[in-house]
């Protein structure tokens, strides 16, 4: 079991965001998370990740416990998360911004020489290595999105967080950005949850579905059987649509 | 860049130290006292470049490190060896900012800005009230080494605070910093630990300011709180970086060179109006020339380039 | 200690803290509205009673009239910076990029100008002149009527300045455009109108303080950077852009100040203030009033 | 006003070359740094006033007396250094070595001083010390520099203490800025004091940007002692007038160190100054001195009849009567000048001076109290001009 996540709740003031929830991740896996707006989905990742404090709760990496510990020592574990609303290094260039990726993260390249090898192969990876000595700030909303991507990458991840890297995307670069984390996936050999909006790529990349509704969980299981489940259509896609 | 090019490169340094190195021995004293205060902003520069220039923590205090330096270096004064003494204020004052570090750096943005400033007003009064207790407010520094003396250190802290920022903007350490400076958040989700980066860039940018501030005395020949800890200092050095341009070693030096240059000839050709003269260059600074010296040459150079080919 | 509880130390107290909070409310403004790090504040406390000073000496009328010439005559300075300089830096992306630095460098270069032309003009010489140096009783507090008036001047200003803005519907958009600046564009702010407006009422302000001060302590061309210094650590205090936390740390501070001072001593005056002002920082580093995050 | 402006306006001009300063055939390069901006620059006029004073009385007579060969007119040689010690040490440097002047004069406050002392000991410069007060100064090696001051510390406190104990002062309040000439003064004054048998019921120290001293002074209205000594700047010499009525100290001697010799001081206080006791030892009709009253009507016409600042101006004029005696004597040599320093008994303002060693051996430390708005030396009794007399109530 890579990622164990035992009976965790997150409170703000008084307000619940995720209350009990319990699942774990295969290695190799790709899970989807589902669920509508303040959900509850993105405070998920910020507890696996080590950016807010759990409430309740405990989370395994491999086996080791991991709530308590700072960003950077999770992300030294090998877990990397992307942004939803992304994060670029804006006044580096896109080199340098992949490359602070591999110099920390969970390889810890002490050689700048190769931390940049490393950074233009994974550029290349996600298709962005011609404009690798480019202001990171100069890319489109799509060059931000694999820029993001190759920056969670270049950390060198066992566990890869994706928040909704296809939002705002066309439809021709939402099954770009499938086959790169397919491909990347293959080559690099991490496991991955996603959270995602676009439906159909989810059911596409994923092996199981969390759903998550008003911070519960209320179910897991294949994409095909959260397609018929009556709860989440219910509560989910009854809500939505 | 290629190996040939870049020992040339480091030949051609050399020879810029050595030539200024040499000057001590022949070069008029006025002469001397100018390149004391080219290499003595120099130093201050580079060592803010390494906190503020790579993290974007923008100190507006940096005469704190400078002042406790001087005060440091005062207290020993006649008790150890002279140069024993300015180590000791580096070594000191380093870890002092490693320990008042920590909590400080919490405090990001303008919030930091106006903090800096209060740090250093506080340490100023803090040694106010310790030399009064003492009356010894004033201390003067009797048989100092003399300025060619003077001169060659604060060589060698303007070289040594160049190369360390030249180094840092080419390491690990530096890309951690600067991805700080970018987005504290996104760098700690990537695996910088930004609170001891952040720590150890304070510590690295006191030691050398600590050194001049104890240099610096022995050039006014006299301690006093209030001008050791004197805010302008802060001021013109941050004055300079941002003109300079840049978060790397070449920004200060033009930072530093062109603005002590031009200094030395307004104040000794229109000694009643240099300042105003001054203060109109540093406006039209931020209006003509937004990312300093650096940037400007650069997009200059490259803009040319591009013509060019 | 019964002196803490004398009504004449709490007269000081008051005194010191609207001064504080008058003098940090343009700055709050200023830096809410624009982000700009206007370091050169203090230079139009100095320029306000360098007015009161001139005005006094050739008609013999006193700051509580020449305040509102002050006001008007740096409220002029503030347009002129804005359209001379400001209206073309807050659309320069350039400039944007590095505000924080390129505002301090700016207003650095100004306070430099301006100081030096003073000195020009009237050397750095001290200035003074008598008004209102006689004393007034009110209970049993007794006050110079200089600074009676710097009391009450200053709180009726600073407190009908922070109703305005915050009831009026200018207030209104200023105060939209000091918490979100995209957002207000996008609202129909007209955000050139509220920066400009923000501009001279700051700067106005400022003006008028200074011609209150100029009866309290020596008129030279150097006496604004403390005041500079002292407004940014309230309105830092306040939470930037907070004009009613502004008014409040200033307050704050000067009853700390004031009483601290009477407890421990009064070297230890500038320790406490900066102390004070670190402590709090460290623990509450978006200030005291300060809201969550800084908006950029 | 309109002259201030002109000239200002002329200064400008002038820099961009349309008016070259006139050159006077062959005159005597003198050089100085002046504090023109920076922390001490509201002081620097005092200084510069008192030195462009004296050369214009010596200009108007038709130059200096170089050793009784002819006469040489006055050219100053003037920098600003920013209130910075390091910067007046480029200076000086800068006046002998590439400039090339004649002789230095000095530079404004103690700090200054001790920086530039290696410069002028280096080249051989004499040069007579004003504005600087420090029994530190006593450690610089005697050879070029003088200190004309009477000003020292311990002197004042033994001085004080006499005072004091004259007007059967049993009790004292002292409060003093923490910045050094005046905390170097309580050094000597306590023990003075514990010596005469004087108690000090209050006693406080303050920061130089101190804001209010309220708390301070009701405390010390409560001990209700014979005298309140404060050791201030004129910053904080404000604080204490305004502040003092409001609380109402109404001790019969109160002593305000530095400020009401000040001209501006005097326009903001009035007839509240009078009775208040200040660090001062001149007044235009001092007995037994050389050149007062003339350099007293000279300053007033040439600022617009402002009076000179008691102290700093006048210790400023004293050196540079000092010089100009010195060259009467032997010429524009400096060994010679030096030698002449160390040996002549000059005639000053101040009266008689002679230096023994770095300081004026003659010049007793005095104070001077307003009187009916005059400033009149009260103290030492030997060279007062009027006897000290109580403080009255508050005037308003």
């Amino acid at each position: 079991m890579l990622l164990e996540i035992n009976d965790i709740s997150k409170s703000f003031g008084g307000l619940t965001a995720l209350q009990d929830i319990t699942f774990s991740v295969e290695e190799g896996e790709t899970l989807g998370v589902m669920g509508a707006n303040g959900a509850g989905k993105t405070t998920l990742f910020s507890l696996i990740a080590g950016h807010a404090k759990l409430s309740r709760g405990t989370i395994l990496l491999a086996g080791q416990q991991i709530d308590g510990l700072r960003p950077d020592q999770i992300s030294a574990l090998g877990v990397a998360r992307t942004y939803q609303i992304v994060r670029p290094f804006r006044g580096l260039t896109v080199l340098e911004n992949v490359a602070a990726g591999a110099l920390y993260g969970s390889h810890q390249e002490k050689s700048m020489a190769k931390a940049n090898q490393m950074a233009h192969e994974i550029l290349t990876d996600v298709g962005l290595d011609d404009r690798a000595n480019q202001p990171a700030g100069s890319l489109t909303l799509a060059g931000f999105k694999r820029l993001e991507l190759a920056k969670a990458l270049a950390t060198g991840p066992k566990l890869l967080l994706l928040d909704e890297v296809m939002a705002g995307l066309t439809p021709n670069e939402v099954n770009e950005a499938i086959g790169i984390i397919e491909t990347c996936k293959q080559k690099y050999n991490f496991t991955v949850i996603v959270i995602e909006h676009v439906m159909k790529a989810l059911m596409r990349m994923c092996e199981r579905i969390v759903v998550i509704h008003h911070g519960e969980m209320i179910a897991v299981g294949p994409p095909e059987e959260i397609a018929q489940d009556e709860a989440v259509i219910q509560a989910y896609l009854g809500a939505e649509k | 860049m290629n190996n040939s090019s870049n020992s040339l490169r480091f030949i051609g340094i050399g020879a810029v130290i050595a030539i200024f190195g040499g000057l001590s021995g022949f070069a008029s004293e006025y002469m001397l006292g100018i390149g004391f205060t080219l290499f003595m902003y120099i130093a201050l520069a580079q060592s803010w470049v390494i906190l503020s220039g790579m993290t974007g923590y923008i100190s507006l205090g940096h005469v704190v490190f400078f002042g406790s330096g001087a005060y440091v270096f005062v207290l020993m004064w006649g008790l150890v060896p002279v140069w024993l003494g300015v180590a000791l204020s580096g070594l000191v004052v380093g870890i002092g900012a490693l320990i008042i570090g920590y909590p400080v750096l919490r405090v990001r943005g303008p919030y930091f800005v106006i903090l800096s400033f209060g740090l250093a007003e506080l340490v100023k009064n803090l040694v106010l009230i310790n030399e009064a207790r003492m009356y010894m407010s004033l201390r003067p520094v009797f048989g100092a080494p003399s300025l060619a003396q003077l001169y060659i250190a604060m060589l060698v802290l303007a070289v040594a605070a160049t190369g360390l920022t030249y180094w840092v903007r080419r390491s690990r350490f530096g890309a951690g910093l600067r991805s700080i400076r970018e987005d504290e958040w996104a760098a700690e989700t990537i695996g910088i630990p930004v609170a001891r980066l952040k720590l150890i860039a304070f510590a690295l940018s006191g030691i050398v300011p600590a050194m001049v501030g104890a240099i610096f005395i022995m050039r006014s020949g006299i301690f006093q709180p209030g001008d050791a800890f004197n805010p302008i200092v802060s001021f013109t050095i941050v004055t300079m970086a941002i003109i300079g341009g840049s978060d790397d070693a070449p920004g200060p030096l033009l930072g530093v060179g062109f603005l002590v240059i031009l200094q030395e000839l307004l104040w000794a050709n229109w000694p009643e109006i240099y300042m105003i003269i001054l203060g109109i260059l540093l406006i039209s600074f931020v209006l003509f020339a937004p990312s300093g010296i650096y940037g400007w040459l650069s997009a200059n150079i490259s803009r040319s380039k591009k013509n060019a080919a | 200690m019964d002196i803490l509880l004398s009504p004449q130390l709490l007269a000081a107290a008051l005194i010191t803290g609207v001064l504080y909070a008058l003098i940090s409310l343009g700055l709050n403004l200023i830096y809410g509205t624009m982000r700009l790090l206007n370091v050169a504040h203090g230079d139009l406390v100095m320029i306000g009673a360098y007015i009161a000073f001139i005005v006094f000496s050739l008609f013999n009328v006193g700051p509580l009239v020449s305040m509102f010439g002050a006001a008007v005559i740096c409220g002029g300075l503030g347009w002129f910076a804005y359209k001379s300089i400001f209206q073309n830096l807050l659309s320069n992306s350039q400039i944007l990029a590095r505000l924080e630095e390129n505002s301090l460098l700016l207003f650095f270069g100004i306070s430099v100008v301006v100081q030096n032309l003073v000195i020009l003009f009237f050397t750095a010489d001290r200035q003074g002149y008598e008004y209102l140096s006689a004393i007034v009783e009110i209970g049993d507090v007794r006050l110079t009527g200089a600074r009676l008036a710097v009391l009450i001047v200053g709180s009726v200003i600073s407190i009908a300045a922070v109703l305005y803005l915050r009831f009026s519907l200018f207030g209104l958009a200023m105060n939209a455009l000091i918490q979100n600046r995209d957002a207000s564009a996008v609202v129909g702010i007209n955000v050139d109108r509220v920066q400009m407006f923000s501009l001279i009422i700051g700067f106005g302000i400022t003006g008028l303080a200074g011609a209150l001060i100029s009866v309290l302590e020596p008129i030279t061309p150097v006496m604004g950077f403390p005041y500079t210094m002292s407004a940014f650590v309230v309105i830092i205090l306040g939470g930037l852009g907070n004009l009613w936390g502004g008014f409040l740390a200033g307050l704050l501070l000067g009853m700390l100040e004031i009483f601290g001072v009477a407890i421990t001593g009064p070297e230890w005056r500038s320790v406490l203030v900066y102390g004070i002002f670190i402590g709090i920082l460290i623990f509450r580093p978006q200030g005291l009033l300060g809201r969550g995050k800084i908006a950029r | 006003m309109l002259k201030r402006l002109l000239t200002a306006s002329l200064v400008i001009v002038g820099m961009f070359g349309l008016l070259g300063p006139a050159h006077a055939a062959d005159p005597v390069k003198i050089g100085f740094s002046i504090p023109k901006t920076g922390l001490f620059a509201p002081a620097g006029p005092s200084q510069l006033n008192a030195y462009l004073v004296w050369q214009k009385m010596v200009n108007d007579k038709g130059g200096l007396d170089i050793g009784g060969k002819g006469r040489r007119k006055i050219e100053f040689v003037q920098y600003d250094d920013k209130s910075d010690p390091a910067q007046a040490v480029k200076i000086y440097e800068k006046l002998i070595t590439s400039d090339k002047v004649d002789l230095v004069m000095a530079p404004w406050g103690t700090q200054h001083h001790f920086a530039i002392a290696p410069v002028v000991e280096r080249h051989k410069f004499p040069l007579i010390g004003n504005t600087a007060a420090s029994v530190a100064l006593r450690k610089v090696k005697p050879g070029y520099l003088w200190f004309t001051t009477p000003m020292m510390p311990d002197n004042l406190a033994k001085e004080m203490t006499a005072m004091l104990k004259s007007r059967g002062v049993k009790s004292v309040a002292i409060m003093y800025n923490l910045l050094q000439f005046a905390s170097e003064n309580i050094q000597f004054l306590k023990p003075a004091l514990a010596k005469a048998g004087i108690t000090v019921k209050f006693e406080a120290k303050y920061p130089p940007d101190i804001k209010d001293m309220t708390g301070m002074l009701t405390k010390i209205k409560g001990a209700n002692p014979d005298a309140v000594l404060v050791h201030s700047y004129p910053g904080d010499s404000i604080l204490y007038m305004n502040q003092a009525r409001e609380v109402g100290i109404n001790a019969k001697t109160q002593y305000v160190m530095v400020g009401p010799a000040i001209g501006f001081f005097r326009g903001m206080f009035k007839s509240n100054l009078d009775g208040i006791v200040t660090m001062a030892a001149w007044t235009p009709g001092l007995k037994n001195t050389t050149g007062s009253q003339e350099f007293y009507n000279a300053y007033k016409k040439m600022f617009k009849g402002h009076e000179p600042d008691y102290l700093d101006s006048v210790e400023v004029f004293v050196s540079a009567q000092i010089l100009e005696q010195a060259i009467a004597k032997v010429g524009l040599n400096r060994e010679k000048i030096r030698q002449a320093v160390n040996t002549m008994t000059f005639d000053t303002i101040y009266g008689k001076i002679k230096f023994d060693g770095v300081q004026n051996s003659i010049t007793p430390a005095g104070f001077a109290q307003i009187q009916k708005g005059k400033i009149e030396v009260v103290w030492p009794k030997q060279r007062a001009t009027s006897a000290v007399v109580d403080k009255g109530a508050w005037a308003k």
